[in-house]
């Protein structure tokens, strides 16, 4: 900020902030508009609010009280944890080989791992019902994290590799020279460096793994062992057509707050500067 | 119930052999709502005192398609955790092959149901499910504004098109802007193969494929009733309804911007909810009947069943739980706490049960006129026949196409899948 | 500590041939340069040395020893990139301790103390807890150097340290390297710079590349006074030597005469002729541009402040004594 | 970077010693590499092939172990009837498939081009320096944190001609004079599907936009900044080629992602002809009709048209494999 008034600049200021806001706006509104259902019941659903008119929390009393949301909660966090532990795990030391050893065949490799994003879910969903039942882990939330590995996996080791790929190869040699072994390396060197990424893709990998309906509902099935999308999917109103709509908005609301949590923890991290002043040129 | 537990009951019933216990542990999966799954859970323990059999509930979601896609993968991998599944009422048809015979031991208690209702679950010679309850739509109607503008309920569609134009051109004329004559279900999907049907079968056009198996749907009276339905579209219903399913019909209803309306009974209930903007001032009555010969009031059988997998590893005990929740005493008590309507006859004169749920009285008469959707007769094509069906209907509605064309090309299409 | 031994060796990448067969001594605790200019193989030569790049065909012996197969750091090196190659999420203090730490063995107290002692050395003790990012660009070279002392190695590798610099640091950094060779006089140095000037002014020994082979080793004067190459006659010595050839050149039976600019006299009897381009005044001295019909112009050092006016004739003379004669083949009559 | 300073040797040279260094590595990249390919073997390779192999055979969900080979009927076959017609059967010559082809084809392109440049738009603006940007960040995610059966339903409760808040929006803005049933018109429901799927995932690109972007050093600007580059030119010359590794990735997920587009099509508009997809279709054969052999060739074909693409993309697009290593 300079002292001196500058037309140009406050119009800048000014538009740029226009536009901030609009795009809260779009990304935000529906949730509002989810919240906003959320306090609802009866027929007030069917009527336009663009303010809150009434305040009942009993949509989300309902949403603790049917089946074992508590429960989905859990295990929702727990399956979505460690798929993406599981996934980055697996990601990251297979991009460190994808991007910074030379071998034949890398790149028919990195092809065949995206071939894996290229069929249809729904049409592996006979297949894999057999491998996991052949696992044994049917039921279990063991069931979930395999299966979701078919779609963080190749996303996770894609998105690395190619940030890896760009991280600069004196640093890896300093670390060679002061005696680094590759999985020094990996995990004291790259992985720092790599944060904004890592962020990144753990998250959106989360959010992928949070989110996901089919599998879990095949492979699920005990209000037990189920997670959130098929508890918010199993809700329902006091009759077979009628769509509990207030109690889903609010357990929509629920479910989408660890998220917005999640990101407000982790954004920092989604910050630059950490390459700055390793390398020069 | 721990995952524990859960683990351990599961592994018991896969290894168990078939009636080495006398008490056997028992799956039994149900879509149905919250409410409904609690009235099960009560049945169930009723049924464990009775019979010493633990069951545990497996809930799905409500959406039927979803339901559908699980239950046909479980039985494609011969999944034997599943015991007993709640089905709609065109399902079993489709996975009668996976399903027990039900027939023998349904025997004694057969003639106590509907008939339509053990005709629709029958397939070949073979039960594939026993009624659980039934279901069949009605005309709501708004008894103050008929009152008002001094005009009958409809019995014919051409009398409820021109009741529902003549009142909502007054109330608009009053200022009520919002209004429709008629809502219904429009969208592309099984509910539209409901409301079609009836349209159909009302003029006297039949059943789309009959019994023997037959196609029939390219028939004038159809065309008729088709082309009477794809003038309410913009006139007196809105353009919107090619969108509606059962909520959204039910939504604009319950504000009050509706003169008619085509649902199931569960809109009875809620539309007498204290925040109905109808609340008191509507009624229901049978749907209007068509016109020409063979025309007559009719509605499409709707309920739920319960089948017993026939990879279940206690299927005896499996079949004693489905004619557990069939039977009329069960039945019973499901009319009263759930407001379900029973497939048994006598239930309908029940003082108990119309002491609960007093608008059954005005279901009978509809239920009289049921007509089932072809599922018996197409099996496991069903799903893929209602599609085309309902595309066609759907296509009329819209514009696309003219009644008849629409019908001709659905015959051959139809002619194609199932020869 | 070590003294290295190169032998014939060799180096491609795919099909390109990198370093052609390279044979080369190092002596222990010597300070070596590899000059030359780009793409003559220099920094690949040093990366063999290393031991990040491995050798196509050929042995390198550190200490009489093969090291072809062996990791950097079990050849006791350590390296100064151009790009000081920092790890920029550490602290100064993390950046120089990670290879101690690596090495097991080192306790605390003892990593410490060594990482104090190499930050004294550089006076970067005051820097110890800052981020590379929160250091200028000298003083970011000076903690990779002294990443690379703190190691205690055998070998000492430069890959153009300089280069980032500007002119000022460049100077005092030199200084800086200079001095460090003078107190680890048994570590042997490698360095490699395209600036012949950091050349001759560090190394113990200079070793001219070109093309992928040595073109001519030896110390900084002889380089300067008996190259073995026009090649190396040009490149060493600022400014160039200048090179003459055609009659002038025949008049002392040779095929190009060179001869260096502070090497040649402006007399009013010089055998040769020229006209003024342009004059460089550097204070001391002064440069005098000639054109005298040669590919490019031949520079003079001249001392003294007379200003030659551009487009002038001027007479010159080069010192018989320094004359150096080359013939056809570009190696030196002698 | 000087020619002298990249790259290890290629694996093609000549056979020799291996250095210690070069065996660590290639041995370290073996190690790490064993686990992910063993996890994706198992977990996809399995079912992919079971697929494919359906695919070719006659089975039915009411007969999966009965299944029969029967070559490439599923796809194409050619009967001649006894009147000596000749007609064409199976998905190829299915006019409902080329449809879904093309309501696919059509929906990838323009729901990827608009969120990528969306995405651009928003990951710039997130990497601005202003107050509140955490708070920015989170709510951007928003839109792709709620379950996609959720937000699907709520849009299509958000479009209802009816009772649906955009309607009302549009009109009291004076947008629309009437309500529009989005969904329910075969004019609107492909426009209404695309509108969510970019609200939905445009913060998805933005966030790997943004990544990309914060890896770009910041003195690159600095220096564009000095030498007095116009902004709009700074972001072609230099945000775009740096940011562009990130970007093409980001692009080929999305596109992946888009042309298997299946749950919010099965929520918001399941049986509509404008939007049927690929992947809708064949759930349909699937699961929801008895053509379970065909649903595996649909998929199987859905799956080789991505792999053209892909190919197609990375031969043009010009996404390189290598570069970064030693």
């Amino acid at each position: 900020m300079t002292g001196s008034f500058d037309l140009w600049k406050l119009t800048k200021g000014v538009l740029f902030y226009a536009l901030v806001i609009a795009i809260v706006v779009i990304a935000v509104f529906p949730f509002y508009y989810a919240i906003l259902t959320s306090f609802k019941a009866g027929t007030d659903l069917f009527r336009i609010n663009y303010w809150p008119t009434s305040f009942s929390l009993a949509n989300y009393q309902s949403v603790f009280s049917q089946g074992a949301f508590p429960r989905n909660l859990l295990n929702s966090v727990f399956v979505a944890s460690v798929t993406v532990a599981l996934a980055l795990f697996l990601a990251v030391t297979a991009s460190f080989a994808l991007s910074r050893v030379r071998f034949r065949g890398r790149g028919l490799l990195l092809m065949t791992i995206l071939a894996v994003s290229m069929f249809p879910q729904i049409a592996v969903l006979a297949g894999l019902f057999e491998v996991i039942r052949f696992l044994g882990i049917y039921n279990t939330p063991w069931a979930l994290i395999f299966a979701y590995t078919i779609f963080t996996l190749p996303f996770t080791v894609w998105v690395l590799t190619t940030f890896m790929r760009d991280l600069p190869v004196e640093i890896e040699e300093a670390a060679i020279v002061d005696g680094a072994t590759p999985w020094v390396i990996i995990t004291q060197v790259f992985m720092p460096l790599m944060w904004p990424a890592l962020v990144t893709t753990g998250l959106l990998a989360f959010i992928a793994a949070w989110n996901e309906f089919l599998f879990a509902l095949t492979f699920t099935v005990s209000n037990q062992t189920r997670t959130v999308p098929v508890a918010i999917a199993l809700l329902s109103g006091g009759s077979q057509y009628e769509i509990p709509w207030g109690i889903i908005m609010a357990a929509s609301v629920i479910v989408t707050v660890p998220l917005v949590a999640l990101v407000l923890i982790f954004q920092r991290k989604i910050v630059s500067g950490l390459t700055a002043g390793g390398v020069k040129g | 119930m721990t995952l524990n537990k859960m683990l351990v009951a599961m592994m018991a019933s896969v290894t168990l052999v078939a009636g080495a216990a006398q008490a056997a542990e028992l799956s039994i999966v149900s879509g149905d709502t919250g409410t409904g799954l609690q009235f099960l859970q009560s049945e169930l323990d009723i049924f464990q005192e009775e019979t010493g059999h633990v069951v545990t509930i497996v809930p799905m979601p409500s959406s039927t398609s979803d339901q559908f896609g699980q239950y046909r993968l479980w039985l494609a991998a011969g999944n034997a955790d599943i015991d007993v599944y709640q089905t709609d009422v065109i399902w079993a048809p489709q996975l009668a092959d996976q399903f027990v015979d039900l027939k023998e031991a349904f025997a004694e208690v057969a003639d106590q149901h509907f008939p339509s209702v053990i005709e629709s679950q029958t397939v070949g010679d073979k039960l594939v499910a026993v009624p659980a309850f039934t279901d069949a739509p009605a005309l709501y109607y708004r008894k103050d504004l008929l009152e008002k503008h001094g005009k009958e309920v409809p019995t014919t569609w051409t009398e409820l098109r021109q009741t529902a134009q003549e009142i909502m051109e007054a109330e608009r004329a009053e200022g009520n802007t919002e209004i429709w004559g008629y809502v219904f279900q429009g969208n592309a999907y099984e509910g539209l193969t409901c409301n079609a049907l009836e349209w159909v079968n009302s003029f006297g056009g039949g059943q789309i494929i009959e019994a023997d198996g037959t196609i029939s749907i390219n028939n004038e009276q159809a065309v008729a009733a088709l082309e009477e339905a794809a003038s309410w579209v913009g006139t007196i219903a809105p353009q919107g309804v090619l969108a509606y399913g059962e909520e959204e019909a039910r939504g604009v209803w319950q504000l009050g911007n509706a003169v008619f309306m085509r649902n199931w009974p569960y809109a009875y209930a809620l539309s007498n909810g204290d925040d109905a903007a109808v609340k008191g001032n509507f009624d229901v009555a049978p749907l209007p009947a068509g016109e020409g010969e063979g025309a007559k009031s009719s509605a499409t059988l709707g309920g739920w069943n319960f089948a017993v997998s026939q990879y279940s590893q206690n299927q005896e005990a499996a079949i004693e739980l489905a004619l557990f929740l069939s039977s009329a005493e069960s039945q019973k008590r499901r009319a009263i706490e759930q407001a379900n309507l029973p497939t048994v006859q006598s239930l309908y004169q029940d003082e108990e049960v119309l002491a609960a749920s007093p608008f059954m009285a005005a279901w009978e008469e509809i239920f009289q006129n049921a007509v089932p959707r072809p599922s018996a007769p197409t099996q496991e094509n069903y799903n893929e026949v209602s599609s085309l069906f309902w595309s066609a209907v759907h296509n009329t509605l819209s514009g696309n196409g003219s009644a008849a064309e629409n019908l001709e090309v659905l015959e051959i299409d139809l002619d194609d899948l199932l020869q | 500590m070590a003294a290295i031994e190169l032998r014939n060796v060799k180096k491609s990448f795919g099909v390109v041939n990198v370093i052609k067969g390279v044979d080369l001594e190092v002596k222990k605790g010597e300070f070596m340069v590899f000059v030359g200019p780009s793409g003559c193989g220099k920094s690949t030569l040093l990366r063999l040395i290393s031991g990040l790049e491995d050798i196509t065909s050929g042995e390198m012996l550190f200490d009489g020893k093969v090291v072809n197969a062996l990791t950097p750091s079990k050849r006791g090196i350590a390296m100064v990139f151009q790009s000081y190659a920092l790890y920029p999420h550490m602290t100064v203090y993390e950046n120089m301790a990670f290879g101690l730490k690596l090495e097991k063995g080192h306790s605390k107290e003892a990593i410490r103390q060594r990482v104090e002692k190499a930050a004294d050395m550089l006076q970067i003790r005051q820097y110890l807890d800052r981020l590379p990012k929160q250091l200028s660009g000298g003083q970011r070279q000076r903690v990779a150097i002294g990443r690379a002392i703190t190691r205690d190695p055998k070998v000492f590798l430069f890959d153009e340290p300089l280069s980032n610099l500007d002119a000022a640091l460049r100077v005092a950094t030199r200084i800086e390297i200079a001095k460090l060779h003078e107190e680890m006089n048994d570590v042997t140095m490698i360095y490699v710079t395209h600036d012949q000037v950091e050349a001759m002014t560090l190394a113990d020994r200079i070793c001219v590349l070109r093309d992928g082979l040595v073109e001519q080793v030896g110390t900084p004067m002889e380089l300067y006074e008996r190259p073995d190459s026009i090649f190396v006659a040009g490149f060493i010595g600022s400014p160039k030597m200048n090179f003459v050839a055609g009659e002038k050149a025949s008049a002392f039976s040779c095929s190009t005469v060179g001869i260096r600019g502070e090497h040649m006299d402006i007399k009013p009897d010089g055998i040769w002729e020229g006209k003024v381009i342009h004059t460089e005044n550097l204070g001391a001295d002064s440069y005098v541009y000639l054109d005298m019909g040669q590919e490019e112009p031949v520079v003079v050092r001249h001392d003294g402040t007379t200003n030659y006016q551009s487009g002038s004739l001027v007479r010159v003379s080069p010192q018989e004594d320094r004359i150096h004669r080359f013939n056809e083949a570009g190696k030196p009559i002698r | 970077m000087t020619s002298e300073a990249i790259g290890a040797p290629t694996a093609a040279a000549q056979p020799r010693q291996k250095s210690e260094l070069m065996q660590q590595r290639v041995r370290a990249a073996r190690l790490f590499l064993l686990p992910m390919m063993i996890a994706l073997a198992v977990v996809a390779g399995w079912p992919l092939a079971r697929s494919i192999y359906f695919s070719f055979t006659d089975a039915t969900l009411n007969d999966l172990y009965g299944a029969e080979w029967i070559g490439f009927g599923n796809y194409l076959q050619i009967r001649v009837l006894e009147s000596g017609r000749t007609i064409y059967r199976g998905v190829l010559a299915d006019p409902a498939w080329w449809n879904a082809v093309w309501n696919t084809v059509r929906f990838a392109f323009w729901s990827v081009l608009w969120e990528t440049i969306l995405g651009m738009i928003v990951a710039l603006v997130l990497n601005a320096e202003f107050k509140g940007r955490g708070i920015v960040r989170a709510a951007i995610l928003i839109p792709w944190a709620i379950p996609t059966i959720v937000s699907a339903r709520m849009w299509s409760w958000m479009l209802n001609d009816q009772f649906g808040i955009l309607n009302d929006l549009g009109m009291r803005l004076g947008l629309l004079n009437a309500p529009v049933a989005w969904t329910a018109s075969p004019d609107t429901a492909m426009l209404a599907v695309l509108v969510v799927d970019i609200w939905k995932t445009t913060p998805f690109m933005a966030l790997l936009i943004l990544a990309g972007l914060q890896m770009i050093p910041k003195d690159i600007y600095e220096a564009a900044e000095i030498d007095g580059v116009h902004p709009v030119k700074q972001f072609f010359r230099i945000t775009l080629p740096l940011v562009r590794p990130a970007l093409m990735v980001a692009i080929i997920f999305r596109v992946l992602d888009a042309l298997r587009i299946f749950d919010l099509i099965y929520v918001l508009t399941p049986n509509s002809a404008a939007t049927k997809t690929m992947s809708v279709i064949s759930q349909e054969n699937l699961f929801q009709f008895n053509n379970f052999a065909e649903g595996s060739a649909q998929s199987t074909l859905l799956f080789l048209l991505i792999a053209i693409f892909t190919i197609l993309y990375i031969w043009l697009g010009k996404v390189n494999f290598d570069g970064g290593d030693r």
